[in-house]
């Protein structure tokens, strides 16, 4: 058994540092507040009614969750360098889009081919990735799951990459350009 | 209502009826039956009933799948018909 | 105050189940103390309903407040008051008695235990009252789902037996619902009293009488009326004994009840006796159930299995009472309801004390038992004497009654069947008697040792069930004699209003 | 068996498909269901409640009794399944497991023995144990707090769109069974604890009734919610709207601590320490 | 507007039969999750995009927010729609079941 | 364009016809996952398509993000059973 | 035939529950296993659901969801313009007990495994009979 086998929810193990009072309840704070400000834009988009009636429901609303939720939705070690993280993913998405594309043109070719027997060949590869957040972990594997010809199988939170490619072309690629990408867009 | 999807959709959620009670495997019957339900919201959504849509899509498709699969998953599979 | 007892009767029980969910997480003492004041406030509120039903006729309650097609409206006449009365009264009184067993049966969720009771018994009470198709539905899924819980919690074979009452009562209430569609499908209306004003402009209608005979079907598996009676027998032989002494006297009568509000009000009494072909068959199902219950009853080695099939022939009675379709026979039927709530309850309390101090309910077992629980037994030879039909208690009374309306109608079988069960009845009991009255000889030790004569002495001295048990069965089987004697009372001011003035 | 099965099955429906030659046309809006009593419903729904969803409006005024049952309906579905299934603590498991967090070796600890719960050092595992999965455990936390968020606004628009107490209940659960899945039954009942989702459940129930009861109290009949109108300092019409939201998360909270208290019973057989 | 939201529309049916007949016709199951997980997203998310502009092609307020809703669908279908079939892939894995390898192939590719 | 939207609907189930071959037919329970996850993702685009057509796009929206919630729940659920229950098949071989 | 055509089309809605009907019956009557009970169960139960909504549907209405919001009460609502709402009312409140039930039934049906081992109810009938046998 290797450490990659400890569940990775941060909040409810880990040594108890011995830290001040006000600054657990900092750490509590700052959760609540992003989760709160994110869901009442999303309460904006759902509710679409902006009278003061529906407002205050949201408001209520986003507390009952910020306050439920705030720690699940909010990691503490992925607090700093936000603004950052926000905009490369939004300049990610584009790029993944494109990938996401090409993947599905890929896909279209084999399905519509009449000899789609013998253009795959499935097989199991696995790699090691750099990355070490679990953040850009799940980014890239989900990243991974839309691109051309692959899907991840298991990752373990030492980023040990165990991918089903469904034809040799698509495996070499990896982990690549992606995955650079992806350490760019997480800062690591 | 719609009724050239409604005829589809009834279809659809025959076979699927028809499926779940014929698959000799519990956990495939209860997924079956999960699809069964998604057929039974989009027939409702199409004859206007949005609201009795609403609950079958969270209850059929959410809850009561969950509850068949944690039922299975505590008893057995196993079934003779 | 006054205008508010149909509501209280219901929210009562309902917001103390829910009370003692929450509470008890906290305490486990409260349970039963907030079960009992509840119930005794329902039983307040329903003999207050009843005065005043005989004082103003009938009663109109609007729930939320909107005019009766539109909104839900309880609407309470003769009929359901008596029997609001019968139901709660037998409710509270099987509740003061189910302390001790309920803490050694349920231990750890003695809380869950007495929620599901006081749901069960608003659901009933609610079935009773509500004057709305649909309504009259969801109050039986509430009553029906405690009632499998309750039932699937007891030993042996009771999670079989309560998983098919929940099978055979699911397709019972959803046969109902499906005919309360096709109600709704011709007349557009949910509402009980309004359907019967819009049915006589639509009726020579094919639709109408599927939907009759669909409510009609799904009430009958309800009931456990003879084919259909299959989930009955186990499902209150197996389930703790005081879950059987709330369901047997309780689920049956609500159901036959409710079978007379969709002929009486829904339907008409006319279209339902005569138009449909129905009436000799269903007499003919109502004779089978009487005289197979009753040999069934016979075969049985196991006192409460005994007392199920029982169960099953007076529901052969009542329906056959009230389908005879005569005054005197469905006074009779309405008089047995609540008389067979009492009997009923007193006699499987009385077994229920039994099965609780001898741990086992075989027939063969029970010898001596008179000598060791002479209380109990008591209770138990007046109801079973009541269930003969012997003359001060009440079961004679409303046998009476459903015999003079036999003979009235001129259906002598249904008349045969009556005696033959009272016949059954008579050999059923007196064997258990006589079981119960001889000591237990130990067959093959003749000649025994001193010590064994003492534990034998020591067996035979009173070993009664616990107070709180008997006070209960001791006031129920006083019931049974006044109600008897005081049937004809009852008759003359409550159930002859009761009957539509159809009836000749 | 069967084929006594099959005859019944198809008497009953040849009797019904007999029948059903008689019935009004699909989708006839003349046909008596559309003509009696629902026209008044669809007239006077805004008049008297307003309300736009007419469904709601049935649903928690009109028919408000009905609802309040069903509500009772599924509380006692979850009290059933906790009267059936739930087995005391202090009939222990066969066995248990944990795991030592610095080394990483499991200990299998027999006939009910048990580590000190809030130690740092082990942790409590499932007796089949599946390796932590991060894309799973990411993808929950992403989503479980917009799955509440988006729970919540389905109680609150209840009035403006499809939706309402009971859907949006269930999505709640559904989140926090998501949350129970994916992470495991331990984790989600120190997060919400069997005892707060009884203790819920029926606080969901009692706002229902108990805003019938004091629509009582305040002299009109029970679930009169125009008896509100005093206390909310509004119109009757507009309290009627807000009694029915009031009512709405009545049932919201019901529901959902039901479906999860049901949950908890069915994943674990009762035990209510392995989920699924 | 309309007319790019119909080829958005109808890319997006494309896409989905070919997920459909990949589901169809790819020999073993991890293959089939290939289609499956790709090909309905896209489609998906094509069909959303196309109803999305559709919904908001008269620029008022509510529209806009209807159609932004409908991007929260795709939003919420691309983060969940991978993690299902990593789900069933890793179930499948676990499970037991070894992939389908191609059959011997002729001579050199 | 609502005619072009019923025949987009009517297309879409046809398609979806196909995924259920997969999940009736499906020779592993696994198979029928697949299917009838695909079942889901077509059924949220056909429940807009609905929408449209009934031109009340703005209330069946919130069906269906409710439905690819809930679709993603299940399909979790059912996928978690095979990682706890090693074993593809039933029990009784 | 061009009265057949709208017989078939003013009808097949309801031979559509009579099939889901029976299908639900016949499952609960045959099968032997209880899982199985319960899903013809349910089946049962949703096809008298699909009944009702089938009850309520209008041609050319809209959903039951009045178009404009409040205040504006003075424009007049046509019936003719929205689906019957009442069976959707009723609707609800049986699907609710319908998921009831199944938790209810679900959890017998774990009580029945965890006693006898095995949810076919012929195995279980014999074991009942190597048991108890009265």
């Amino acid at each position: 058994m290797s450490v990659d086998n400890l569940s990775s929810t941060d909040t409810s193990f880990g040594k108890a540092k011995p830290s001040a009072v006000q600054s657990r309840r900092a750490k509590k704070i700052v959760p609540f507040c992003l989760t709160f400000i994110i869901c009442f834009a999303t309460w904006f988009v759902l509710s679409g009614r902006f009278d003061f009636f529906h407002i205050a429901l949201g408001i209520i609303a986003c507390t009952i969750v910020a306050s439920l939720s705030g720690s699940i939705l909010i990691s503490r070690r992925g607090l700093e360098n936000l603004p950052g993280q926000w905009l490369g993913f939004i300049l990610y998405i584009p790029w993944l889009l494109y990938q996401v594309l090409l993947a599905n043109i890929h896909v279209m070719y084999l399905v519509f081919h009449p000899r789609m027997i013998e253009l795959i060949d499935p097989r199991i590869i696995s790699f090691k990735s750099k990355l070490k957040k679990p953040m850009s972990l799940f980014i890239f594997a989900n990243s991974i799951t839309l691109t051309p010809g692959t899907i991840t199988v298991f990752v373990s939170i030492t980023g040990e990459y165990t991918v089903h490619v469904i034809d040799e072309k698509s495996g070499n690629s990896l982990p690549g350009e992606m995955e650079e990408r992806v350490a760019r867009l997480m800062g690591e | 209502m719609i009724w050239p999807l409604d005829i589809i959709i009834l279809t659809i959620v025959i076979i699927c009826g028809i499926a779940a009670i014929s698959i000799k495997d519990l956990l495939g019957a209860a997924i079956m039956f999960g699809a069964y339900s998604f057929m039974m919201c989009l027939l409702w959504s199409v004859m206007g009933a949005v609201d009795v849509a609403f609950t079958e899509a969270s209850v059929g498709a959410g809850v009561s799948t969950v509850f068949f699969v944690a039922a299975v998953f505590r008893t057995t599979r196993r079934t003779r018909d | 105050m006054e205008e508010q007892f149909p509501i209280i009767i219901i929210a009562v029980p309902l917001i103390a189940a829910l009370l003692i969910t929450a509470l008890w997480w906290f305490d486990k003492r409260v349970c039963l103390p907030i079960s009992i004041v509840a119930g005794l406030t329902s039983l307040v509120a329903s003999v207050g309903l009843l005065l005043q039903v005989l004082s103003v006729g009938i009663l109109e309650y609007r729930l939320g407040g909107w005019a009766p097609p539109f909104g839900i409206v309880y609407r309470i006449d003769h009929l359901n008051s008596l029997i609001i009365v019968a139901v709660s009264l037998v409710s509270l009184l099987n509740l003061i008695g189910s302390r001790t067993i309920v803490e050694k049966e349920f231990q750890e969720k003695v809380g869950a235990f007495y929620a599901l009771y006081l749901l069960f018994t608003a659901g009933l009470l609610g079935i009773l009252m509500t004057g709305d198709a649909f309504n009259l539905y969801v109050l039986l899924e509430i009553a029906s789902l405690t009632g499998y819980a309750l039932i699937g919690l007891g030993r042996r074979r009771a999670p079989l037996s309560g998983l098919n009452y929940l099978f055979m009562g699911t397709i019972g209430a959803s046969l109902y619902l499906l005919g309360v569609g096709y109600l709704y499908l011709m007349t557009g209306s949910l509402n009980m009293a309004d359907i019967a004003q819009i049915l006589p402009t639509i009726l020579p209608s094919k639709v109408i009488v599927l939907a009759f005979i669909l409510c009609l079907s799904g009430l009958f598996i309800k009931m456990a009326l003879f084919p259909l009676h299959g989930w009955l027998p186990n499902a209150y032989t197996y389930s703790p004994s005081v879950v059987s002494s709330l369901v047997a006297p309780l689920t049956t009568k609500v159901m036959i009840y409710a079978m007379f509000r969709v002929m009486l009000t829904i339907f008409s009494i006319d279209f339902s006796l005569n138009s449909v072909a129905l009436r000799l068959p269903i007499l003919w199902l109502a004779i089978a159930a009487i005289v197979m219950g009753s040999i069934m009853a016979l075969a049985q080695k196991r006192l409460k299995k005994m007392l199920a099939f029982i169960v099953v022939a007076e529901v052969g009675y009542m329906v056959g009472g009230f389908w005879l379709g005569n005054r005197a026979g469905m006074s009779g039927a309405v008089l047995h309801i609540i008389n067979d709530a009492a009997m009923t309850l007193c006699v499987f309390m009385a077994a229920g004390a039994i099965v609780y101090k001898t741990e086992d309910d075989r027939l063969s077992s029970l010898k001596g038992v008179f000598r060791t629980m002479p209380v109990s037994m008591t209770a138990m030879v007046v109801g079973g004497l009541s269930l003969i039909g012997v003359p001060p208690t009440c079961g004679f009374f409303s046998k009476w009654y459903l015999i003079s309306g036999g003979m009235a109608a001129g259906h002598y079988g249904f008349v045969a069947a009556l005696l033959f069960s009272s016949l059954v009845n008579t050999v059923l009991f007196f064997r258990l008697f006589e079981i119960g009255y001889f000591e237990p000889f130990p067959s093959g030790h003749a000649h025994e040792q001193q010590g064994h004569t003492d534990a034998r002495n020591h067996s035979s001295s009173i070993a009664e069930a616990p107070l709180d048990v008997l006070v209960p069965l001791v006031a129920t089987a006083v019931l049974v004699i006044v109600l008897g004697i005081y049937s004809g009372e009852i008759v003359a001011r409550v159930i002859q209003f009761a009957i539509p003035a159809v009836i000749g | 068996m069967r084929a006594l099965g099959l005859a019944t099955v198809f008497c009953f429906g040849a009797i019904l498909f007999y029948i059903s030659f008689d019935f009004p046309g699909w989708g006839d809006e003349n046909s008596p269901a559309s003509q009696h009593v629902s026209p008044y419903y669809i007239e006077h729904t805004m008049d008297d409640t307003s309300v736009p969803n007419i469904v709601t409006a049935i649903l928690a005024d009109y028919r408000g009794y009905d609802t309040l049952f069903e509500t009772a309906v599924i509380f006692s579905a979850g009290l059933a399944c906790f009267f059936l299934l739930r087995i005391p603590e202090r009939q222990a498991p066969p066995a248990r497991f944990y795991r030592h967090l610095a080394t990483g070796i499991t200990f299998r600890i027999e006939k009910g023995g048990r580590l000190p719960e809030d130690t740092d050092e082990f942790e409590r595992i499932d007796s089949v144990w599946v390796p932590y999965d991060v894309i799973i455990g990411m993808t929950c936390r992403l989503v479980v707090p917009f799955i509440q968020l988006f729970a919540l606004y389905v109680i609150a628009h209840g009035h403006h769109s499809p939706g309402g107490g009971f859907q949006g209940g269930v999505i709640f659960g559904a989140a926090i069974i998501l949350f129970a899945i994916s992470n495991n039954l331990r984790r989600t009942l120190k997060r919400m604890s069997e005892k707060t989702s009884a203790l819920l459940g029926s606080l969901g129930v009692l706002i229902y009734a108990g805003t019938g009861i004091l629509c009582m109290v305040l002299g009109a009949g029970f679930l009169n919610y125009s008896a509100l109108a005093s206390l909310l300092g509004v119109d009757p019409v507009s309290a009627r709207s807000h009694g029915i939201l009031i009512v709405e998360i009545g049932v919201g909270i019901a529901v959902t601590a039901v479906m999860v208290w049901i949950y908890y019973n069915l994943s674990s057989a009762g035990r209510q320490d392995e989920g699924l | 507007m309309t007319l790019v939201a119909a080829i958005f529309i109808v890319l997006g049916l494309f896409f989905f039969t070919g997920g459909s007949i990949g589901i169809l016709r790819f020999p073993d199951f991890f293959s089939r999750l290939h289609p499956a997980g790709k090909l309905d997203s896209m489609g998906l998310l094509m069909t959303l995009a196309g109803m999305a502009l559709y919904t908001a092609r008269d620029l008022s307020l509510p529209a806009i927010l209807t159609a932004l809703k409908i991007l929260l669908i795709v939003v919420f279908v691309f983060i969940t729609s991978p993690t299902a079939t990593h789900a069933i892939l890793d179930a499948g894995v676990r499970a037991g079941l070894g992939p389908w390898t191609a059959p011997k192939k002729k001579g050199t590719r | 364009m609502e005619t072009f939207f019923l025949y987009a609907a009517i297309y879409l189930c046809l398609i979806m016809l196909l995924s259920l071959y997969r999940a009736v037919f499906g020779p592993t329970v696994l198979d029928r996952m697949i299917g009838v996850n695909a079942i889901g993702s077509k059924t949220t685009a056909l429940l807009i398509m609905i929408g449209i057509i009934y031109q009340r796009v703005e209330m069946f929206v919130d069906i269906a993000l409710a439905y690819a919630c809930l679709n993603f729940i299940a399909v979790l659920a059912a996928s978690r059973f095979f990682q706890k229950r090693k074993g593809l098949y039933d029990e009784s071989h | 035939m061009e009265a057949l055509g709208s017989l078939i089309l003013a009808k097949y809605n309801y031979w559509a529950v009579i099939a889901l009907l029976l299908i639900g019956l016949y499952a609960m009557i045959t099968k032997k296993n209880l899982v199985k009970k319960i899903i013809g169960m349910n089946i049962f139960q949703t096809a008298i659901i699909l009944f009702y909504v089938s009850i309520g549907s209008k041609k050319g209405a809209t959903i039951p969801i009045i178009t404009h919001g409040h205040g504006d009460a003075s424009h007049a609502v046509h019936s003719v313009e929205y689906i019957n709402p009442l069976p959707h009312v009723l609707m609800l409140t049986a699907i609710v007990v319908s998921v009831a039930t199944l938790g209810v039934a679900l959890a017998l049906a774990m009580k029945v495994y965890s006693q006898y081992g095995t949810l076919e109810e012929d195995e279980i009938r014999e074991k009942i009979m190597e048991s108890e046998p009265v």
